[in-house]
């Protein structure tokens, strides 16, 4: 036994320093990716159409026919839920045009049988925070700032991640995202012409009455944690 | 053949025995296996606790917080011992430390993980601990950092760190003993491996020393620092009995004084098992019971202190909480604290008693209740008698209060166990140097 | 090309490794090292190795570790998310001081640590010293001192000849 | 033992006939399984030790603690439906709540309620400020009417002989009857009803004994006097008031009136009135007097005597020390002072009482009597009608709203009478006592579910309008009435419809009917007090009935269970009783002195014996109860109220007999030497020399008005190592005024009632688990015998100097720029440091999954606007930050701020008193802001420099100068 104090070979010392190098990595990697799944598609659902009963085209809807929001979500002004369309407001044109399309038979069942259609919810915010549209539609938030252009989604999905930091980022500079009260529900943001015209009806008083806030409505306030959670 | 060589090939020899000589002896098993047992209960005990809530205590409104904070700050206290004993007696040259600083450094990591349990599981939803911890979110939230709870969070894990560096390194010499003395070759490339190729190489050594000083530089202020901010989640806030600007001395005394009881019921029965009493000696036992005897004597004009304060502040929440202590609900706690904390402590004046393992041994044991006790009495009495006499209150534990208590102790037990069986409990390069010295 | 890492001689006492190493280097010796079971008092500097650059490793890495937790905290609280926390102004330094100091502490205690592996150029599990006849079963209780063969007076004979005159038990020469 | 789910039980129940089956429940409802099974079932009776622990659940257990905590962190939002309606109704605004005008009513009379509903689901009631019985506030029973609505426990289909049965099935047996009866005009035919005070209905019970003129017809509510005639005060004009054993602020129809107007005299001022107040039992009256007289019931009884005696100028030295001064000050406001008979006085004294305020000419100022309308036809002869059962004279029985079996006096077979008859029907909202030894049972609607009618207190006709379609197969009283009159198919909204139409006989009946509709009440339709009928010439001087030694009982109603009909009721039954602050059960009250004298102990179990009858009773001491009496209370010890309400306390209904229904002397009490545990929310009774209750005499305060600000020292603003942080825009505070409050906790409940708090049950209040966001401390002041009882409102501080954000390392609790402390649920890790070092202890935490995630219908009941607190969260009062965000979005969509008083949190509105004022402390005009100037305003441990936003206003006496001495 003459070398018996050298019990590992010479490329052990490469193996050593490799082993910790790759510790360290490999630490580094599950962080980052344990950060990227959490803000991935798979589990924000962003740009991932959900499974309709009726595979309803706002593309075709709102881009197509140019209807307004408001002509289904009827509330989006004076209510915190936007309001989802009853089977009726479908059937005011569908009982007349597509009337037998086979596609529509669930809307009919349900006219008939009384029993409403279950949509899937895309724009799902937790139970513990409190959204108002009424607020956001009344100081010029427009639609598409949340919703993305949906005149141009054939079935509607997220556009925004709808994280807490998504929504503070906003909060903290609304005037990024606030515009004209009449550009509000417009699917696409407006041309300056358009501005030009809207300001000029509005000559003589304040540009955008409907951005003044009243005293007690600091901007902070936006970024207290009352504000959206109860 | 040369006196130095065979000093250091005794010292090698008897200690590397205890980790390399199999298989295990029958005592180590049955005591392993006892406090397994317990860990199993604590695992239990944490499995219903997350099935049912923290409900499953005694606690309620007032008293939110009971056995678990409790249990932790006696836990951390006794894990003060360790870096005390290596660090700051290291910077005093008391060398009498050497045979005795492994082992308590050990438990000093291992209460310090036991301790260190309780913040979490006493979470209402435990699940998400990790808020408590800075990192860049989706919510955009970051701590609270003016809470003492984010404060102990930070100064527990620096202080289980710090001192499991100081302990790995206190090992690696000893490690390559092993890996050189061990007969398998797969335990020889196990131990090698830890070793890091240690070669006694005296430049090595020489950095080695430096780095041992400047760590326990650092370690001294920390171990001062962990349980000071430990006292802070007491001391920052306005609770009668927690609102006190003394606690933070008398918390750290507090600390080595519980860490020497626990460091003393491990050593006496462990020496006499392995036969060490030539490395463990009487001596080794004496400067502890002393070193307890001052910090007692510490924790006792820490209790006087609040009394006289209570009555001199002329503060009549503080004034109703001394008394309430002395005669109300939990009174018999609070004796009980006084009498193993201030009156066991002053037989220790005997040196008679000092010396002798089985009093030493008595006298540790019930130090250490005295110091839980200590500790119930700050958290429980303070809580459940505050401000508004409406809504005081009583907390009576529960079976799985006291559950989660014992297995925090298998917990401990089985940890001191398996480090006895694995690593040399005794710093053998420590032990070598200071054989060879006083040789002959 | 020489294949040998060295001559290693084996003493049986610190005293004599101490002397040893002391009459080599008057002799000009340059390129040394020793191996014993504990630091040996003053033999590294009798071997030329005078003092490590190490407490500034931890100095620095101290600082490092206070400027980031300060920083931190200053900007979570004071720019990130200001949040009216009981009436306390968004900067309040005293809160901050317990962990800035424990992140010091950490930081400094990591960085010595480190830096002493690092310095020492550990980890190393393979190095010639090891290829010393007996190594294993003496290593931690015989005293060695070893002239390397990159020294420029290195000769074998020679050498082995002062080594053994100074009182080594043993002399080898060790391959690389 | 193996766990039992309740299905393996009722397995276990023969399948036999329905008597049988029956028997078999009650002996169930006592075996150990039973009530294991139920705490399991139910999260009422929530207990968090786990199951047997079978090998299997101990492997859960223990894979539980080793399982990654953390995981949870990255779990995938599931898809949730959304289902919007298939015809929208007209005026629903998805998202916002809907007001409608409706009547509580209990014991017959009507209060005025506002319930809002979202999306079709009743959710809160509120007072209707347009009626005179609620003016806005409400009370206890308003409040948890909701719940009851949506019991699960409620009878949900008729039931013959115990079995499922269908109304058709019912109809035809009526049938059959009906004919047999027609011929001889009902003379072996009874009905049994509750209160009713309904126009429509006893319109309907005319024509019934129209149809068969020899039914007889019993009235029968156990909790309040029938015979003592009705009285109409008037609070606000009286400067002097003299209460006999009258808990005219908390208690009786009109106590909501009451309350307010009394407070409004109570303004520390000249115009402050007095209020002695002479009674046997502490009550919340008697906690609001300048001068409280504890008495016996029979000294009681001879007062009036020795008042006129008093006022003729004749000296009786029984009479005690405090009378002359009394009935001087009572001269000397003759015309403004108002004597107040208690409902349980004897008729003798009763009319002593009014021949009192006659001769003091109160009568038509400050005290009025209401028309014969509202007294209740029929006598309560039971025990009669029960013989008559027994002997098979009687075999045909109707008893609606009410439940005999368990009410009726212990002297009285009922049950067993019940049973002898060959048809009898019960009509109720439960399937209680009664009905289980009823032939048939029939489900009533809820007071939400049916149209209806009823009169308040002073005669006001009021409208019941549902809220929502019935949850179970329940039939409305009137379609039953309708039934009995050969009408039907009918339904309630044209029987009540058509009434008025034929009362009113207008050509413009529907608008009239509309608005009568929408506000609740028939316009003008008070009925104004005829000429009082005269009152009965003076009787001799009775002798004391009670010459003879021994202890007297009383037996009263149940502050929250009333007569055990609100026994299945979670709310109620964990509302602490004002006095005593127990909770889920009754206990029997004694004075300490007289404790002391028997040798017994508080909270030691006795047996009350009382005229041959015995029950068990755990034992209370009260201070301020007269001495040689025991008080107890009705409505406990249920055995079918339901899976809430059943086997908790003891029935007191088995120590009362028909002639003594209120008791009476000769009571004989024994210890057992056995301990009782009581479930109570305030432990301690005295302040310990603290001044949190802050008070002074009116004298006193005339000369030091801070007096309040003067306790302590509060540091100043500046006075701290940080800048104050500012607040500018709105700044919510809150005042409460002690001199108003009368303790009534019905804040309590209506903010449980708002902000989904969750019941936690029996065991958990023991544990010191309650939940409730406002409390109300009550401490007792001076000697035990007389002690001065005071009340305090406790909900959050909302501090700006907050103890409890500082120390939450997450940043879950913490305060907005309007100063309010917000508590994040979604944040909370639940450190529970946030409790521990609040000095008010406010704050609640969810030791445990306290939150009914299985029974659908309570989930109906839930406040959509508040977020339902998980396991592990702590939560408090948030000043009601749902309707603060209501408001303040309102007031943004109009441009403008946010108006004082617009924002109101659910304990200030059900408040009576008005005691509770919430505004913008930064608007020197709001109305918080001119109370928090008021001298007496202070903060509890300001101290403590924690500057709370919620302030008092220090309570004020007005006692009688020449009273100092005695």
């Amino acid at each position: 036994m003459k070398n018996d104090g050298q019990i590992f070979p010479r490329w052990c010392n490469t193996l050593a320093w490799a082993s910790i190098a790759g510790l360290i990595l490999m630490g580094g990697t599950m962080i980052c990716l344990l950060a990227v799944v959490t803000r991935s598609p798979y589990l924000t659902r962003v740009d991932i159409p959900l499974e309709q009963p009726v595979p309803f085209s706002h593309e075709h809807h709102v881009g197509g026919m140019g209807i307004d929001c408001r002509y289904c979500h009827t509330t989006s002004e004076i209510s915190p839920f936007a309001g989802v369309p009853s089977v009726e407001t479908c059937m005011t044109c569908h009982s007349q045009v597509w009337k037998d399309a086979p596609m529509l038979q669930p809307i009919r069942d349900s006219f008939l049988s009384g029993k409403p259609v279950a949509w899937n919810r895309v724009h799902d915010l937790p139970d513990f925070v409190y959204f108002d549209h009424s607020a956001h539609v009344n100081k010029g938030v427009a639609c598409r700032e949340c919703h993305g252009r949906v005149d141009r989604m054939p079935l509607i999905s997220r556009q925004e991640t709808l994280f807490m930091g998504w929504c503070l980022a906003c909060h903290r500079h609304p005037e990024g995202a606030l515009g004209p009260r009449e550009a509000v529900f417009t699917p696409r943001p407006p041309d300056q012409s358009e501005i030009r015209s809207w300001l000029q009806a509005h000559a003589g008083a304040p540009a955008r009455p409907e951005m003044e806030r009243p005293p007690s409505v600091t901007a902070q306030r936006l970024t207290d944690c009352s504000a959206c959670h109860r | 053949m040369n006196s130095a060589v065979k000093e250091c090939e005794r010292v090698n020899e008897q200690i590397s025995a205890i980790v390399l000589k199999r298989p295990p002896r029958r005592g180590w098993l049955f005591g392993f296996g006892i406090s397994f047992c317990f860990l199993m209960v604590l695992n239990l005990a944490i499995g219903c606790l997350f099935l049912k809530g923290v409900g499953i205590w005694g606690i309620n409104i007032p008293v939110g917080w009971a056995f678990d904070i409790t249990n932790f700050v006696w836990w951390i206290g006794i894990g003060h011992a360790g870096t005390f004993i290596s660090a700051i007696l290291l910077l005093l040259h008391q060398d009498w430390r050497t045979s005795i600083n492994r082992f308590a450094e050990a438990m000093t990591i291992f209460a310090v993980a036991c301790a260190g349990m309780f913040p979490l599981i006493h979470l209402g939803r435990p699940q998400v601990f990790y808020w408590i911890l800075p990192y860049p979110n989706t919510m955009d939230l970051w701590p609270q950092w003016r809470s003492p709870l984010v404060w102990d969070v930070f100064a527990v894990f620096t202080y289980l760190t710090v001192s499991i560096v100081f302990w790995y390194l206190g090992l690696i010499p000893d490690l390559a003993t092993l890996r050189d003395r061990a007969r398998p070759l797969w335990l020889r490339r196990l131990f090698g491996v830890f070793a890091l190729g240690w070669r006694n190489s005296i430049k090595h050594w020489k950095r080695y020393e430096t780095a041992y000083l400047l760590l326990a530089g650092l370690a001294t202020p920390l171990v001062i620092s962990v349980h000071s901010v430990v006292s802070f989640d007491f001391a920052v806030s306005l609770i009668p009995g927690w609102h006190s600007t003394i606690f933070p001395p008398y918390f750290v005394a507090g600390a080595i004084f519980s860490g020497f009881a626990m460091v003393l019921t491990l050593i006496i029965p462990v020496r006499k098992f392995y036969r060490l009493e030539n490395l463990i000696t009487d001596t080794h036992l004496d400067n502890s019971a002393k070193v307890m005897l001052a910090t007692g004597l510490l924790v006792a004009f820490g209790y006087l202190n609040e009394i006289f304060t209570a009555w001199y502040s002329d503060e009549e929440f503080d004034a109703y909480l001394t008394l309430n202590r002395m005669l109300g609900y939990y009174a018999w706690v609070y004796w009980l604290m006084m009498a193993c904390n201030v009156g066991v402590p002053q037989l220790l004046w005997f040196r008679k008693l000092r010396r002798d393992p089985t009093s030493l041994f008595v006298i540790s044991l019930l130090i250490n209740l005295g110091m839980w006790a200590e500790r119930f009495v700050i958290i429980v009495t303070s809580l459940h008698r505050d401000f508004l006499p409406s809504s005081w209150g009583i907390f009576r534990p529960t079976i799985w209060d006291w559950a989660t208590l014992m297995g925090s102790l298998g917990l401990f037990f089985t940890l001191i166990f398996v480090f006895i069986r694995l690593l040399p409990m005794i710093s053998i390069s420590e032990v070598r140097r200071a054989a060879t010295e006083k040789r002959p | 090309m020489n294949t040998a890492y060295g001559i290693v001689a084996e003493f049986e006492s610190p005293e004599q490794v101490l002397a040893a190493a002391k009459r080599v280097r008057e002799l000009g010796y340059r390129d040394l090292d020793a191996f014993t079971p504990f630091a040996v008092e003053g033999l590294a500097e009798a071997i030329g190795f005078e003092k490590t650059r190490l407490p500034l490793v931890t100095l620095l890495s101290g600082i490092l570790g206070a400027c980031l937790a300060y920083s931190l905290m200053w900007y979570t609280s004071v720019v990130g998310y200001p949040m009216n926390i009981g009436g306390r102004p968004f900067h309040s330094w005293p809160a901050f001081i317990p962990i800035t100091f424990e992140l010091t502490v950490l930081f400094a205690a990591l960085g010595t640590a480190i830096g002493m592996l690092i310095l020492n150029g550990l980890p190393r599990p393979h190095h010639p010293i090891f290829n010393t006849p007996h190594y294993a079963e003496r290593s931690s209780s015989h005293f060695y001192l070893c002239v390397k063969t990159s020294d420029s007076l290195y000769n074998l004979s020679a050498t082995s000849d002062l080594l053994r005159h100074l009182g080594a038990k043993d002399v080898w020469e060790v391959e690389a | 033992m193996t766990p039992h789910s309740l299905t393996d039980l009722q397995k276990r129940i023969p399948a036999a006939r329905g008597a049988l089956l029956w028997k078999s429940l009650d002996q169930l409802a006592n075996t150990p399984e039973f009530r294991e099974a139920i705490e399991r079932e139910f999260p009422v009776a929530a207990d968090e030790w786990p199951d047997a622990l079978s090998r299997r659940r101990f492997l859960i257990l223990m894979g539980a603690s080793l399982a990654a905590a953390g995981l949870t962190s990255c779990s995938r939002q599931p898809i949730e439906k959304l289902v919007p309606y298939v015809k929208q109704p007209e005026d629903l605004v998805p998202g916002k709540p809907l007001h409608f005008a409706s009547s509580n009513v209990l014991g017959g009379f009507a209060r005025g309620v506002l319930v809002e509903s979202h999306e079709g689901r009743p959710t809160k009631i509120e007072g209707n400020p347009g009626h005179p019985a609620s003016l806005g506030a409400t009370d206890v029973f308003m409040q948890a009417a909701i719940l009851q609505l949506y019991d699960p426990d409620r009878s949900q289909t008729v039931l013959h002989r115990g079995f499922a049965s269908t109304w058709d099935a019912f109809l035809a047996a009526l049938l059959q009857e009906e004919n047999e009866w027609a011929r001889d005009g009902g003379t072996r035919l009874a009905f049994v009803t509750g209160g009713v005070t309904s126009p429509s209905l006893r319109y309907h019970f005319r024509r019934i004994s129209e149809r068969f003129p020899n039914a007889r017809w019993i009235v029968h509510e156990p909790a309040c006097n029938l015979e003592t005639p009705r009285v109409l005060p008037s609070v606000d004009r009286a400067g002097v008031v003299l209460s006999l054993d009258a808990d005219f602020l908390a208690w009786g129809p009109g106590m909501l009136t009451n309350a307010r107007t009394f407070a409004r005299r109570r303004e520390p001022g000249n115009t402050m009135n007095r209020l002695y107040v002479v009674e046997s039992v502490p009550s919340l009256t008697g906690a609001m007097a300048d001068h409280r007289f504890p008495m016996t019931p029979s000294d009681i009884v001879r007062l009036p005597e020795q008042i006129s005696a008093e006022m003729r100028g004749a000296t009786n030295p029984a009479a005690p020390p405090w009378l002359p001064p009394l009935v001087r000050d009572l001269r000397k406001h003759a015309g403004d002072s108002l004597i107040l008979a208690g409902e349980f006085l004897p008729d003798s004294a009763q009319n002593e009482i009014r021949l009192l305020n006659e001769e003091l000419g109160n009568v038509g100022r400050t005290v009025t009597y209401p028309t014969e309308a509202l007294t209740f036809p029929g006598t309560h002869a039971l025990t009669e009608l029960a013989s008559q059962m027994l002997s098979g004279s009687i075999n045909a029985v109707f008893l609606l709203d009410c439940n005999p079996v368990y009410t009726a006096p212990a002297d009285i077979p009922f049950a067993e009478a019940l049973r002898k008859v060959s048809f009898s029907v019960h009509h109720g909202l439960y399937a209680d006592e009664t009905a289980e030894a009823c032939r048939w049972h029939l489900p009533d609607l809820h007071a939400l579910e049916n149209w209806g009618d009823a009169l308040a207190f002073d005669g006001t006709i009021s409208i019941i309008q549902p809220l929502i379609e019935p949850l179970y197969n329940g039939i409305s009283p009137h379609v039953l009435a309708a039934a009995l009159l050969k009408q039907w198919p009918a339904n309630d909204y044209d029987i009540v419809r058509s009434y008025w139409r034929g009362i009113l006989a207008n050509d413009d009946f529907e608008s009239l009917w509309r608005q009568a509709v929408h506000d609740g009440v028939m316009a003008g339709s008070v009925s104004t007090p005829a000429a009082p009928p005269p009152a009965a010439p003076r009787a001799p001087p009775s002798p004391n009935p009670n010459a003879g030694s021994g202890l007297e009982l009383l037996i009263r109603p149940d502050p929250h269970v009333y007569d055990g009909r609100f026994a299945n009721n979670g709310w109620l039954q964990e509302l602490p009783k004002p006095m005593t602050k127990i909770v889920w059960e009754n206990a029997a009250h004694i004075a300490p002195a007289t404790a002391e004298r028997l040798g017994l102990h508080h909270a030691e179990e006795v047996d009350l014996i009382y005229r041959g009858r015995s029950i068990r009773a755990p034992l209370w001491v009260l201070p301020g109860m007269a001495e040689n009496c025991v008080e107890v209370a009705l409505g406990y010890g249920r055995t079918r109220a339901g899976k809430v309400g059943s086997g908790l306390g003891f029935n007191s209904y088995q120590l009362r007999t028909a002639d003594a229904p209120w008791g009476g002397p000769g009571l004989e009490v024994r210890a057992t030497g056995r301990m009782h545990r009581f479930a109570t929310t305030q432990e301690h009774n005295t302040m310990a020399g603290r001044d949190l209750v802050r008070f002074a005499d009116l004298t006193m305060y005339r000369e030091t008005p801070h007096f309040a600000q003067q306790h302590g020292h509060t540091p100043a603003p500046d006075q701290t190592l940080y800048p104050p942080f500012t607040y500018d825009g709105n700044a919510w505070g809150m005042a409460i005024d002690l001199n108003a409050c009368t303790g009534c906790s019905v804040c309590t409940i209506a903010c449980q009632a708002e902000n989904n708090i969750p019941v936690v049950g029996r065991d958990q209040v023991q544990r010191g688990r309650e939940m409730h966001w406002i409390r109300v401390d009550r401490y007792f002041r001076g000697t035990v015998e007389r002690p001065d009882i005071l009340h305090q409102p406790v909900p959050c501080m909302h501090c700006e100097n907050a103890p409890c954000e500082t120390v939450c390392p997450v940043a879950a609790t913490l305060h907005d720029h309007e100063g309010l402390n917000v508590m994040v649920y979604n944040r909370c890790i639940g450190t529970r440091y946030c409790s521990n070092n609040c000095p008010y202890k406010v704050r609640r935490f969810n030791f445990l999954s306290y939150v009914d995630h299985s029974t659908p219908t309570l989930k109906l009941q839930r406040n959509p606007n508040v977020t339902v607190r998980s396991r592990g969260v702590m939560e408090k009062c948030t000043y009601c930050i749902q309707r603060i965000n209501f408001a303040r979005m309102n007031a943004r969509n109009q441009n403008r701020s946010i108006r004082d008083g617009e924002i109101i949190p659910a304990c200030a509105q059900a408040c009576p008193a008005e005691a509770i004022v919430f505004g913008n402390i930064n608007d020197p005009d709001s109305r918080v802001s001119k109370l928090r100037t008021d001298p007496r305003n202070y903060g509890l441990l300001a101290e403590l420099n924690t500057r709370p936003r919620t302030t008092y206003l220090a309570k004020i006496f007005n006692p009688n100068p020449e009273l100092k001495n005695v």
